[in-house]
């Protein structure tokens, strides 16, 4: 076990990078959320929030969508550490993709019924959601009404659904077991993350197949492991470039960061964020229900405090909409909701860890 | 003057003046009989005596037609004591009567992208040409400039001085040519505030509030009278930003957990004891001896909206939002709209109108006599400033 | 109802203040403490660790000892609010006299009784103490194990006696009754609070008087209500001393007290200090209680974090026996666990404030 | 050199010396054969080889007699490595090998009263008299002075200049006339340090370390190996402070509440993602990629050490306190003391080794590259710095 990148891994993160650096600037993702995603059913055309090019790209040069799906069905066969170095990058950029909603979380909840569709997601050729609230957590996997089946057809509506607005199939599971479909209605509601926003799935006596079972909440644990490093790819672009911006910002003819207290809120973000390297990388090389916790519980806060203090540290320019950082922290905030709040992750270490309440 | 001398005033002025009559008309002779700010001068809707008394003529007029203080604020509580503070007599007669009766609504025009908590860094210049100034330069975070009739400017006149030496005051034409108005998107995405942008503007020298090069010291009037405005409205127990998220936590019982109970019970104590110190300081106000206290409130409120708001979203689990339209408000609508928006938007308050590092600075030196840091900017031409 | 300082208050003030300055100065105390309070009965001649000189003073000249006690019970009849000024004052000189244990808390026992002990405590000739652990609070009036009576004696041990080791009287709650007695058997233990130490107070078929109805747990929160301002005093003393210090204390050829993380700190202190002032004030004015919850669960923790942060703000100087900070850092974590720690008075206000916990 | 061959030699040498013999004459051997600290120069207790091979040494030599490294630690972390990089080398024979057997144990005279974070204003004057020099002053915070032989002091030399360039470093005889040590003692009532004062104390030229003026740059190299020496051992989980914390955690189960439990638990997780931190920071040191992070360990271990003992004294309800004899203590007994010792000793660890606060300051401009802030202090000679 080891907590260093590989350098397999960082070979990985730069072709990342060097991708989006080129396609996906922060003012590109400002541009393509002005547009704005309305109503749409998977049969409509309307332009989702996603950028399917980049995407494409992205799954088919680099070759992310198969991460983490063996060669012999059709993937890379590559391990959880190399896919959480690709969200960090994703992180860092709030790249409007879908490789967690379906890369990740999709695909872990079809790779044990080691099902067809595996071959095309991993190739990018088709992106699959899954239809469950993403403020779900490994404790309590489903929030809202269940979907139920009747003669192999799904009704019910999920709400909070993340990565549906671009997904050409909806996973649902219902009982233990995955179903999958292409005829899921799709509501994208104005939400609070521009650049993964959420969807209503509806479903009305909707045709599906029965892939195979699914351990929900385990998959929505792997996910939570992941989704640590994405927080910390948010965490870092913002001490970045709120780094880069007092050095550069001139207040009293000083560089803003040359103000003591300053200097020392970003020496202790920056130890904040050393720490959520640790607690991200360790929960890829550990993925146990401790070390998932203590990185959900950790990151998810140290994401949306560096978007609070990048945003403060910018000052005015924060606040305005042609700034990137509100991104970040539209981001961190939902990130920290999805897949568990801090506070569910640090309850369930009472019992992991064995730190009990009173009694 | 005593009280009882002001309410026969103000009865003997509502026995010539109906309030059921014109609106306007009801309002321009309020203004006249000296009743709209008795602490201003006779003449100028004022009656000279003791600022308390203005209760007594509220209380008394209650009821008939009111000016607008949302839309006039800046007019009321900036321009005018500055106006009153610094302009001639002649500007004092144009400006202050449809200022005050709100036919003639002000902006501000003081920060600038490059000039933000170090104000006397700004750049907008006015260079003098004959009988009038020339003035190019960016604003930004100007509230109401859309429907604005003048704006309040501080202006760079010599660059050759430290940049406290070299600003100048002036009352801007909004109407004049070179003078555009653009909304400011904000990351809530609705547009509250505007950019102004100045390109070639020209503005008579009667429109100069204070001496050339005064500038600065005009606008520490002006700033003075801002300060004291914000943040110091009573507030009841648990109410302010606690409000909706105790009514959200009365609500929804099943989202409730130890970890958000404990969090809320801390917020709430810290509401409360700072609900408490605003009490108090009005109480010293009242009694005649405010304290230094009103400073820290403004800092306290920033983190409590903050933190309350951002608690709120949490509670609540809630990925939506309710409204990204970019669209003009007048003003910030907390209670009316979603935790989304209380979020975002009070992360503001923690920048506008003195960002709380700021803030902190102030008390630290001002309230506790710390010594300031060594300065690097004081004795230095503006033009030679590092930026 | 106000929450300013009355003109006779500050003129109480002034008196103590002058008093305390000229009678009890931090070195003062530091030596009296170095002598150290050993075992003793109360029949013993020990010197107990308060000042029992200064407290004559106090309580003979300035009269303080009377203050809860009506007129016509031989005291002054004053409000809790002038109290609560004494408290500020005794809090800021960490003066080791039992006002507290016998003027506020024990008067606040005897007062419903109007037993002519009364008369003796408001005069100074005696001190009393309650019987009950200082770690009691309104919620949990009773820590330990209880005395039991027994043909008028009492039989029992109380650990945790605050003011004890100086007490003529020691007052015994049991079942709703209160009982005075001046066998008991008082034992001093190192306490953490070297200027109110504790004691281990034991009865064995000890001789004792009942005096009448006691309602313990609303003794505890008036004394809760007004430990807030001895609270107050702490933190005052704390945030005043390091502030000269770091105006006084050059490093790097600059006032310490002109760096600006420095400053900032300081500033976000005192404004904790201005809420505790209205918090205190508050509880005094208004002591219902939410009130007094609100003010402990707030004092108590400023006071503990100003000493924390003089001590950290004073260097290498503060962690010196020499320097009085650790006199008020003991005091303030001590007086954090007396009468309720600030997660108690948190927990109460569930309830009290209607902020109810899970289902 | 390699593995096997360093083997070798550890094999040789316990062939001819007895491990069961004599613990002096053992340890003298070992030095002399080069095998007590293996990246020193030959003849000087080393081989010069590389610093990894020491491992194999230990290893090897695992059960024999050992060297004290809690007494002899100034000796071996500061005073070895800079009277290496800086002594005569009649000093390195003179001292090293007593310094490493632990026949003379060394201190540290760095600290003063009026210097403590700004050490380069140090007071102490040392006054050139012939071959000797008479150091007058007073020394703080030393461990271990009423036991060591020598002490490492930093002296002013030269007032008139500024006082990065006006210091000079010596070895201090601990055994001269006019060295006085006393116990200071702290907040927790023992003495684990020492105040030295020194009167007319008269040193030799040839215990001058380094030129003249040149005593800064030597104090650096000391300092710099203080550093790396702090805050990084290996922490098991719910390991270090957290230990005695948890265990009282589960011995008094009728002490918790909802509130402590919240916590608890946050500070739970703290610890644990320092202590993965510092995991990962010894793996980048083993791979030979020291990262920056080195230098938040200790600041984090400061902070979570406060925290977990003020959070244990709370939950103990405990007004007591195990003992507040006047004694002196060699070391500082975390685990076999009470909580109430804990929480305040534990204050001293964001002071000891560079306050929190300069540690911030370091991190901020080495780490982040932030700019210093205005400096008022470097071309002032030391004689007219404000203090």
């Amino acid at each position: 076990m080891t907590l260093l990148y590989s350098e397999v891994e960082e070979e990985l993160r730069a072709a990342v990078r060097g991708l989006l650096a080129d396609r996906c600037p922060p003012a590109a993702v400002l541009k393509r959320i002005e547009s704005g995603p309305g109503h749409r059913t998977l049969d409509d055309s309307v332009t989702p929030m996603g950028d399917l090019d980049l995407w494409k790209t992205l799954a088919g040069e680099i070759g992310v969508a198969g991460l983490l799906v063996p060669e012999e069905l059709g993937g890379a066969g590559a391990s959880a550490s190399e896919v959480a170095v690709v969200l960090e990058e994703l992180g860092r950029a709030v790249a409007p993709v879908p490789f967690f909603t379906s890369s990740v979380l999709a695909t872990q909840a079809l790779l044990p019924t080691r099902d067809a569709l595996l071959g095309e997601l991993a190739e990018g050729q088709k992106t699959a959601a899954l239809a469950v609230s993403f403020a779900a957590s490994p404790y309590r996997p489903l929030r809202g009404a269940p979907v139920r089946v009747e003669d192999g057809r799904l009704s019910g509506t999920v709400t909070g659904v993340a990565g549906a607005d671009v997904a050409d199939v909806v996973l649902v599971p219902v009982d233990g077991e995955l179903y999958a479909t292409e005829g899921a209605a799709v509501e994208v509601v104005p939400s609070l993350d521009l650049t993964r926003p959420v969807a209503t799935v509806t479903f009305d006596r909707t045709e599906a197949r029965r892939v195979g079972a699914c351990d929900l909440a385990g998959v929505l644990r792997s996910g939570a492991a992941l989704l640590a490093s994405e927080q910390l790819g948010v965490a870092e672009w913002c001490l970045d470039t709120t780094l880069a911006y007092v050095k550069d910002r001139h207040q009293f003819a000083r560089p803003v960061g040359s103000f003591q207290a300053i200097k020392h809120r970003l020496a202790d973000l920056w130890l904040d964020v050393v720490r959520a390297r640790a607690a991200a990388r360790n929960a890829v090389a550990d993925p146990s229900p401790v070390s998932v916790a203590v990185a959900q519980s950790w990151n998810a806060a140290v994401a949306v405090h560096a978007a609070e203090e990048a945003l403060q540290l910018h000052g005015g320019i924060g606040m305005t909409w042609e700034h990137p950082v509100h991104l970040y922290l539209k981001r961190a905030k939902a990130a920290e909701i999805a897949l568990g709040t801090p506070g569910d992750h640090r309850e369930a270490l009472a019992s992991l860890a064995g730190v009990p309440g009173p009694e | 003057m005593n009280e009882a001398e002001i309410k026969e005033r103000v009865a003997a002025f509502l026995g010539t003046h109906d309030p059921g009559g014109d609106r306007l008309e009801f309002l321009r002779a309020r203004f006249d009989a000296g009743l709209a700010w008795v602490w201003f001068p006779e003449g100028l809707g004022g009656l000279g005596v003791a600022r308390e008394l203005q209760q007594v003529v509220e209380r008394e007029l209650a009821g008939t037609p009111q000016i607008n203080t949302g839309v006039q604020g800046i007019g009321l509580g900036m321009a005018a004591p500055t106006i009153l503070a610094f302009g001639t007599e002649e500007q004092k007669r144009r400006f202050l009567r449809p200022l005050w009766t709100g036919e003639e609504i002000w902006c501000q025009l003081f920060s600038e992208p490059g000039a933000g908590s170090d104000l006397a860094t700004l750049a907008t210049r006015a260079v003098r040409d004959g009988d009038e100034w020339v003035v190019d330069g960016q604003k930004v975070w100007t509230s109401g400039a859309h429907h604005s009739r003048w704006g309040i400017l501080v202006t760079r006149t010599d660059p050759e001085v430290p940049k406290h030496r070299g600003m100048t005051y002036f009352v801007c034409d909004m109407h004049a040519p070179g003078v555009e108005v653009r909304p400011l998107r904000q990351i809530t995405g609705e547009a509250e505030f505007n950019e102004v942008f100045l390109t070639g503007v020209r503005l008579p020298d009667e429109l100069r509030l204070g001496e050339v090069g005064d500038g600065w010291r005009v606008a520490q009037t002006t700033l003075m009278n801002e300060r004291v405005a914000i943040g110091g409205a009573p507030v009841r127990r648990g109410g302010g930003m606690a409000g909706p998220v105790l009514d959200a936590w009365h609500a929804y019982p099943e989202l409730r957990s130890h970890d958000l109970h404990q969090r809320l019970l801390a917020l709430w104590v810290e509401a409360e004891v700072t609900r408490l110190s605003g009490a108090r300081l009005r109480e010293q106000l009242v009694a005649g001896h405010p304290g230094p206290e009103g400073s820290g409130m403004k800092l306290s409120f920033a983190k409590l909206n903050q933190a309350l708001s951002g608690f709120e979203v949490e509670f609540r689990r809630d990925l939506g939002y309710d409204d990204w339209t970019f669209r003009r408000s007048e003003d910030v609508d907390f209670y009316g709209r979603g935790a989304g928006y209380r979020y975002l938007r009070a992360k503001g308050n923690s920048i506008e109108g003195g960002t709380s590092e700021i803030l902190r600075n102030i008390i630290a030196e001002r309230v506790l006599g710390l010594p300031s840091e060594p300065r690097v900017d004081k004795d230095v031409p503006w033009k030679d400033l590092p930026r």
